[in-house]
């Protein structure tokens, strides 16, 4: 897409953004609420209109939402959009259908998907009955019947068990061996550091940094992450940690105490040697950046302080 | 609410209203039942404008429909103001003043009906001349965005042959430091050099003496040139950290806590103006538009960037985005290969990242 | 045809909905005759309050639909959202034209006096039409579902009295009668009274276009395709 | 006393609840005040007028549905969303589930005193103030503790929601307000004495004929109503709740 904007009343949601996918790709999608983002997905699958710019959909940019180049699309929704009084499998059936699956086809598709997502026990239960780890799969299955070439992923693993979360990643990195591209957006920086293979941040309706994530974060190299566990953090001297030098952010939360600093500079010791002098230390811990920090450095702001809506 | 500005809703509220009025004459009226059917058959075509871009010519179906039932009741008549007025938002007036024609086929006080059309046709043309606007309005706005990032987009390409022609610069100044010393000082101090060794062999001490005068007269000379050089080549402006700390100790309105930490020797003249810039830009607002009491101000070096934050406690948020100051030093700081963000969660926080590289731009 | 086959499947999957769809019907025929009004007995007068809540039943799962996000995911299917609502309906105008025709064909068999059943059936089946849309539309206005089927509830307890099908109209005074006339309760008792006293086909032609230009309207006001 | 710091917040949640002021206020000013226009100048040989009956028997009929608020609280708080929670908290739970039984009751009064209000005044419906009051009460107490016995015995809380429908619905019909019930014993019997609604109604129309022995025994049915119901209530609440 290029040069896209959109506007909700008078507010600009999409500000000229520009944005290309290329074939077998995990664009991972990140930006804080509000960013655009849900925007920027409902505009590029056809669900609202835009006032300017060009859409260009598996080569095609003049009315490129034909029903031909919709069934190579797939959209995994945030909401889990099933039908509570359908059983797993008339569900896939169903999505199925809508994409003009018939007959033994239908019927193959829908066991590979079941079996994809691992629900294939559960094919004749109804998603009321289900984990909220499962619904989610069951949500994922739905979109893969039709095998799409484009699969969106809209935050695909809000509020599920670690071991749900971990079995969808390892099947978005299936799909993507499969020669599916993947665009997936998400709170969880983890999630895009794991699997994404480049990365997009947006703000305010725009693309502020693009890029893998190993480039990203050799933009911000040289921090680092110190936790401390601390037997009382009420007497923290917080502002004196913030006085030494290279020490960019100081955070508490329970009995943990983490440290944004500058790497090398033998503040390790300096802080522990701090907190020290005021309360016991019960551990340390020190961590290299992830994207999380790329996005505190670059903007001063946390990327998933909301959490829910995006 | 902003909706509330939308003209396109006054046009839908508009047309249902007067459906509502044809209801409210056929409630009040004597017209018989048969004659509901033409208010429903309006209110499906308002009801079809309003859910899609009916093609103009659909009017005519109006007009028809409200000919057919004018002789039998008033309703008719007054109905062809959704015609009239489907014609006047699409700016067709001429056309729009033909049903005033029906005026003449009407036998009772003709006064009501012809205001009536009339307001139609007023309305009409007021959300026509609104819808104008809106649309010229919002095509202007695009267009000045897009010139506006064509803009930075070229401010972008200069500022980095600037700073390529800043690293030129610095390039070239030292090779005339290296050429000054050379020149003043390389002479004297080598011929100080040859006639010290000359001295140790010296047997005369005569000779030797006048040797030693020699030596300290030249070592003399290259004492007042070396003193003359860095005198001339130290600028007498304050440059880097000293004019951050400068600025900021001379800022009135609020407590102001400046904090460094690194190697300041690593941040090139370029990005210190930089730096310089966003400080100054973030007390101007302080100053201006805040009600801040404290100011913190944080430079921190390491080897690989430089991050300047500043942090006041302030609670006035504006709404309003980055201004025009702030777009162009976020472009500087994006061309330098930086990034510059603010955000009015907490106070005002003001944050620049620039990379540092030892060798070339970055 | 996917959609119209997975309506049926995921309205007969609820019990209570089954139940709910199939005795009230039943009990309707049995009901008692009214003198002098009614004109029909009494479950055919309420079977016109009946088919409303029916319509609003079903309607309620295209609400789910667009409050849980589905409407989105197919949004993005090759599939039109006319074909979406088209299928939608058409399988609720049939399940409602089910229930109409055992109304109508087991009060003939039971013996009401139903003087032209078959029109009879035409009426309803042009009323329900209209009911659905109404519905239709209904839900549009309400993001929650508890909240449009309870505002509903409250909307057909006033349109019915207002209608003229739970108090007749002719005991309406003048201009309240005439605003019963807006209502599309009222032409459905207007039906049944030209069922009963009415000779020319042409009027009753009348009350069935009507019953569509309802329908078509609010057809046309709930169409819209709401993606939060 | 840790019941009576909970009974300002159930209140609260009761009168915010829009969903109930729409089905039991709004709902029925509108119809009352509809029918006062279809009715308003109908008068018969008698010089009576229809319509205060009308209005009043609609007034008392809507406190047939008061006791579904009591029971979808009861619902809420017993056997779903909270019951872990409530489990935990040191309560009497007996004295919270009365509590709520009570608020409930209460609202529902309420609700039935202002529609009196609204008709009396905007509508120039005439009532006996007190008897009419006591009359109600007696009403919105029996519906509440059957609401309450439905929850309590039937596991579904959909089935539950629905048999205090056909409470309400069904006594109504009983009553022959839709259309006349067949002419026999059985339908005699629930169209008079047999019916909360009739009895209450026939209690209003005794007092305001100054009949005082007829109102006071189709009051006391009623009342003899709520004492049995309400044992039964006690026995059902202890093998679920206590």
């Amino acid at each position: 897409m290029q040069g896209v904007v959109k506007r909700y009343g008078n507010a600009v949601a999409l500000d000229y953004v520009d944005l290309a996918i290329y074939e077998g790709e995990i664009v991972g999608l990140l930006g804080p609420n509000g960013a655009g983002k849900t925007t920027l997905i409902q505009t590029m699958t056809g669900m609202v209109p835009i006032e300017r710019g060009t859409i260009k959909l598996f080569g095609q940019s003049n009315n490129p939402f034909t029903h031909a180049n919709k069934e190579k699309l797939g959209l995994v929704t945030q909401e889990i959009t099933v039908y509570d009084e359908l059983t797993a499998k008339e569900n896939l059936q169903f999505f199925a259908g809508v994409y003009g699956l018939k007959g033994s086809e239908r019927k193959e598709r829908v066991q590979e998907a079941l079996a994809f997502v691992g629900l294939a026990e559960y094919a004749d239960k109804v998603p009321t009955k289900f984990s909220g780890g499962m619904k989610r799969r069951l949500n994922i299955a739905c979109a893969l019947t039709h095998r799409p070439k484009l699969l969106i992923m809209d935050e695909p693993t809000v509020g599920i068990d670690p071991q749900s979360r971990n079995h969808i990643l390892e099947s978005v990195k299936k799909l993507q061996e499969q020669g599916t591209t993947i665009l997936y957006t998400t709170h969880y920086m983890e999630e895009v550091q794991e699997i994404a293979s480049r990365v997009v941040i947006m703000d305010q309706g725009q693309m502020i940094k693009g890029g893998t994530v190993d480039q990203l974060i050799q933009s911000i190299q040289h921090e680092e992450r110190i936790h401390i566990d601390v037997a009382d953090t009420s007497l923290l001297p917080v502002e004196q940690l913030q006085s030494i030098a290279g020490v960019m952010h100081v955070d508490v939360a329970g009995t943990r105490v983490t440290v944004i600093s500058t790497a090398g500079s033998g503040n390790v010791d300096r802080i522990l040697s701090l907190v020290k002098e005021y309360t016991g230390v019960l551990g340390i811990q020190t961590e290299n950046p992830d994207l999380e920090d790329v996005f505190l450095t670059l903007t001063g702001k946390q990327l998933r302080d909301g959490g829910g809506e995006a | 609410m902003k909706a509330a500005m939308e003209p396109q809703l006054y046009v839908h509220t508009w047309r249902f209203l007067m459906v509502g009025v044809l209801c409210h004459l056929w409630v009040f009226g004597q017209d018989l039942t048969n004659v509901w059917i033409l208010i429903l058959l309006l209110l499906a075509l308002a009801c079809l404008r309003w859910r899609f871009a009916l093609p103009l010519w659909t009017v005519v179906i109006d007009v028809c429909l409200c000919l057919v039932y004018a002789p039998y009741t008033t309703i008719g008549y007054y109905g062809l103001a959704l015609p009239v007025f489907e014609l006047a938002v699409r700016g067709r007036v001429l056309i729009a003043v033909l049903p005033f024609a029906i005026l003449f086929l009407y036998e009772a006080t003709p006064g009501l009906l012809f205001l009536f059309l009339l307001q139609a046709l007023f309305v009409g043309l007021f959300a026509w001349a609104a819808l104008g606007n809106q649309h010229s309005y919002k095509l202007e706005v695009d267009k000045q965005r897009k010139a506006r990032y064509e803009l930075e987009r070229v401010k972008l390409e200069l500022l980095e042959a600037s700073e390529s022609a800043s690293q030129q610069a610095e390039l070239m100044e030292r090779y005339r430091i290296a050429r000054q010393l050379h020149d003043h000082l390389g002479h004297d101090l080598t011929g100080a050099s040859l006639a010290l060794q000359a001295y140790v062999h010296m047997q005369e001490p005569e000779e030797a003496r006048e040797l030693l005068e020699e030596v300290q007269k030249r070592l003399e000379r290259s004492t007042v040139n070396l003193r003359e050089t860095v005198h001339n080549l130290t600028p007498v402006a304050r440059i880097g950290v000293e004019s951050l700390e400068n600025v900021a100790q001379q800022f009135q309105y609020a407590a102001i806590r400046f904090h460094r930490s690194g190697d300041m020797l690593l941040v090139s003249a370029y990005q210190w103006t930089l730096l310089e810039a966003c400080l100054k830009e973030a007390l101007t607002n302080v100053a201006r538009h805040s009600n801040a009491t404290q100011v913190r101000v944080e430079l921190q070096v390491t080897a690989s960037i430089v991050r300047l934050l500043i942090h006041d406690n302030g609670t006035m948020t504006q709404p309003s985005l980055a201004g025009s100051g702030l777009r162009s030093l976020q472009m500087r700081a994006r061309a330098m290969g930086g990034s510059f963000s603010i955000s009015r969660d907490d106070g005002y926080l003001l944050v620049c990242v620039l990379p540092l590289s030892k060798e070339g731009a970055g | 045809m996917t959609v119209f086959r997975f309506v049926f499947l995921r309205s007969f999957r609820n019990t209570t909905n089954l139940i709910f769809l199939t005795l009230f019907p039943l009990v309707c025929i049995f009901m008692p005759q009214g003198d002098p009004w009614p004109v029909l007995p009494y479950g055919y007068q309420l079977f016109g309050v009946f088919l409303l809540f029916v319509s609003i039943r079903l309607a309620s799962y295209i609400q789910v639909d667009r409050m849980s996000g589905v409407v989105k995911r197919l949004s993005i299917a090759p599939l039109s959202h006319a074909s979406y609502l088209s299928q939608h309906l058409l399988a609720y105008l049939l399940i409602i034209m089910l229930q109409c025709v055992i109304l109508v064909y087991g009060g003939v068999l039971y013996g009401q006096p139903l003087i032209q059943p078959f029109l009879l059936l035409i009426l309803y089946i042009s009323y329900s039409l209209a009911a659905l849309a109404i519905a239709l539309a209904w839900i549009t206005l309400f993001r929650n579902k508890e909240l449009a089927f309870f505002g509903f509830m409250s909307f057909v307890f006033l349109v019915s009295v207002l209608g003229g099908i739970i108090v007749p109209v002719s005991m309406f005074p003048e201009w309240l009668a005439r605003i019963a006339v807006l209502f599309p309760t009222y032409w459905l008792a207007e039906g049944q009274l030209w069922i009963v006293y009415g000779n020319e086909l042409g009027d009753f032609l009348f009350v069935n276009v009507v019953l569509w230009l309802y329908a078509l309207v609010f057809m046309i006001i709930g169409s819209t395709r709401k993606l939060r | 006393m840790r019941i009576l710091s909970t009974v300002q917040f159930t209140g609260l949640r009761m009168l915010r609840n829009y969903i109930v002021l729409l089905l039991l206020l709004v709902v029925p000013i509108l119809l009352i005040t509809v029918f006062s226009f279809i009715l308003a100048g109908v008068e018969t040989e008698t010089g009576e007028k229809p319509l205060h009956g009308v209005v009043k028997i609609m007034v008392v009929s809507f406190q047939l549905f008061g006791g579904s608020i009591v029971m979808s609280y009861i619902q809420h708080e017993f056997f779903t969303a909270h019951r872990m929670r409530l489990n935990m908290i040191p309560i009497r739970k007996e004295l919270y589930a009365f509590s709520i039984m009570m608020c409930g009751t209460v609202y529902s009064i309420l609700l039935g005193v202002i529609l009196m209000l609204y008709s009396q005044f905007a509508l120039g419906i005439p009532w006996n103030w007190a008897w009419s009051i006591y009359v109600i009460t007696l009403m919105a107490i029996l519906s509440s503790i059957v609401c309450l016995i439905f929850a309590l015995a039937v596991r579904s809380f959909k089935l539950a929601e629905r048999l205090s429908e056909v409470y309400g619905v069904g006594f109504i019909l009983l009553a022959g307000l839709f259309f006349p019930m067949p002419d026999n014993a059985f339908f005699d019997f629930m169209g008079s004495y047999g019916n909360p609604l009739m009895l209450a109604m026939l209690s209003i129309q005794a007092i305001e004929q100054s009949n005082a022995g007829e109102a006071w025994f189709t009051a006391n049915i009623l009342l003899g109503a709520v004492v049995l119901l309400f044992v039964l209530m006690l026995v059902l609440g202890r093998r679920r709740i206590g």
